[in-house]
């Protein structure tokens, strides 16, 4: 089942600028071409953004 | 031979034996059921990746590994990768160690990270990882970190007499069960014990300069104490981890992390010897030593 | 309800939780964890019959079961059914049940009866069966009684301020692991322990005098001590076995076995109540009591 | 795959006397004539049987 995605104008939750999806996926990581933030796709239909949990160290298991 | 042992019976071991199906496990346990007679204080921490991958794919959720955001690959452990994950290291491996060690008259006792929260840490619900060129988050992951050790239940358990076997998955400050590293969890074990050797036993004769070639053996290396205190998680150790495939990697952060915490010795030694861990107190594998600074008193 | 249960926090409990799926786990721990909170003592035995029987299916091997000569029903446990039986036992439930409890803030610690040889007893190799109208002797089977309970461990832990969750397998003498009555090693454990009371939660409210009709369930059973010491194994409490149906007839055996050891009170209760165990000690259920003979001095 | 069964005489290991076989299979117990003990079908071809061993009590798992 191929994953669903995308395309949608949005507007970044840090800076307010509108921000163009291209073919992104739920849960995917965009960069907000404003403010440099990296988003995440929560929601694909309507399109919702949030700030991106941060990078944490990780060493995986 | 580097250096042979002196018999410091007293001295606290930690063992960690990785979960490949190349390890001979019985002679393991018969190497360390006649250290343990001979007064040897023991803990024992296990892997079973290999056999876990098995596993699951005979219960039809096959394993899914995930590459995160700085390039480490780890197991994607959703809720039932999660229980299939306890079903063979808890149940499967672990009972198989401890039934081994107790045929050696050794009064083995098995534990998880999660049991009287041995191994406690954060559970990272969220990743970053890289799938398919994209940058994704990934939730509902039960993984964590290794922050705290109970090493007031294992002195409790080692002074009755007992030989610890313990294996993940740890406990979330909330208590929920979370895969842990197994490599990092017996690095913070040893710091815990503060005991003075670690010995990372695996299906390679330790250390290899030039992987795969098993005669590319780093036999010693020395790393003054404040090289290790460098910002990197493998600082002072930064050779090591460069020549390290994937998943000696971790190994080389685990023992960053157990020296930094005061270990004076990590050996990675090959746990399909005769004899693995006595070879390996003998000399036997790589040797990474803390080299004495000015500051340090002896240990 | 019979009678009130008085608070004697300090009194030690020993609760065995049958394995059905109809149990609501998270019921129980919640009750278990306000007990300990409160300061009682408690040790938890659990079983996995029916979960076991899923995955051995999954996995290709499905349960066999066997009839013994004297008429009791039992599993077919050769090698690799034990190894599906620890994967489930002590891995998936065991550790679900420390999971649930560690959430509700108790120090739960996970061990099999096999970890310091907790249950120990005799590695029964060799079972005589009756299949298709033949006796046949049935080799290899990993089946054990228990004769030995580790209580020097138990009071360990429970000094140390831990609750042990405990699980089949047991140890054979030779330090096998040997799959074993978990309703029988509840009893031994409660006579090692010394616990005035023993609960057995079920799927069902209790003893029923007319199964399978819940409305027939026998509240009080007394019993005379010296009726205990007879030569049957279920000396004393003979009706309660008649009226018992299969898997019941080995818990009161293990009652009788409880008894015999010195436990007051052996309570038979509704695992899927509401606060299961707090009903039980307040009345719920069916209590076999021994009824304080003669030479008997105040419990 | 049906288990091999066999007709075959023996001889009872703790009487000497003779024991007739009929349709048996291995490890299964059989009573001697002769002196009632029972015995196990250690092996078929040939038939070998020794003293079986001791009913235990035994509540089953």
């Amino acid at each position: 089942m191929e994953l669903q995605t995308v395309d949608a104008d949005s507007e970044c939750p840090e800076c307010f600028e509108s921000v163009r999806l291209e073919a992104v996926m739920q849960h995917e990581i965009v960069q907000c071409a404003g403010c440099g933030i990296d988003l995440e796709v929560i929601e694909l239909d309507p399109v919702s953004l949030e700030l991106a949990p941060e990078e944490e160290e990780d060493w995986g298991e | 031979m580097a250096e042979t042992s002196p018999d410091n019976s007293g001295e606290q071991l930690v063992i960690k034996a990785g979960g490949g199906k190349a390890l001979d496990l019985e002679a393991i346990a018969a190497d360390v059921g006649s250290l343990w007679r001979a007064g040897r204080r023991v803990v024992l921490v296990h892997g079973g990746a290999e056999t876990t991958n098995e596993v699951a794919e005979q219960l039809g959720h096959p394993p899914q590994f995930v590459t995160s955001e700085s390039g480490y690959s780890s197991r994607r452990t959703d809720r039932r990768t999660l229980e299939i994950f306890e079903m063979v290291y808890c149940g499967l491996l672990n009972k198989r160690w401890v039934e081994l060690l107790q045929r050696q008259g050794v009064a083995a006792v098995g534990l998880s990270g999660l049991d009287g929260r041995l191994f406690e840490g954060r559970r990272k619900d969220k990743l970053r990882i890289r799938r398919g060129g994209r940058r994704m988050v990934l939730r509902d992951d039960w993984t964590g970190t290794v922050e705290k050790v109970n090493g007031e239940l294992l002195r409790l358990l080692l002074g009755g007499g007992y030989l610890p076997v313990l294996t993940p998955p740890g406990a979330s400050f909330d208590g929920e069960a979370v895969n842990v590293d197994g490599d990092r969890a017996a690095a913070a074990l040893a710091t815990a014990l503060g005991a003075p050797t670690l010995v990372y036993l695996s299906a390679t004769p330790g250390l290899l300069a030039d992987f795969p070639d098993e005669d590319s053996l780093i036999p010693r290396f020395e790393v003054a104490r404040d090289a290790l205190s460098g910002a990197a998680p493998d600082a002072g150790l930064e050779p090591l981890s460069a020549a390290a495939e994937d998943r000696m990697k971790k190994k080389v952060l685990g023992a960053a992390e157990a020296l930094r915490g005061g270990a004076g010795r990590i050996i990675f030694a090959d746990g399909r010897a005769e004899r693995p861990v006595r070879a390996a107190l003998d000399g036997a594998g790589t040797h990474v030593v803390v080299r004495p600074g000015p500051r340090e008193e002896a240990r």
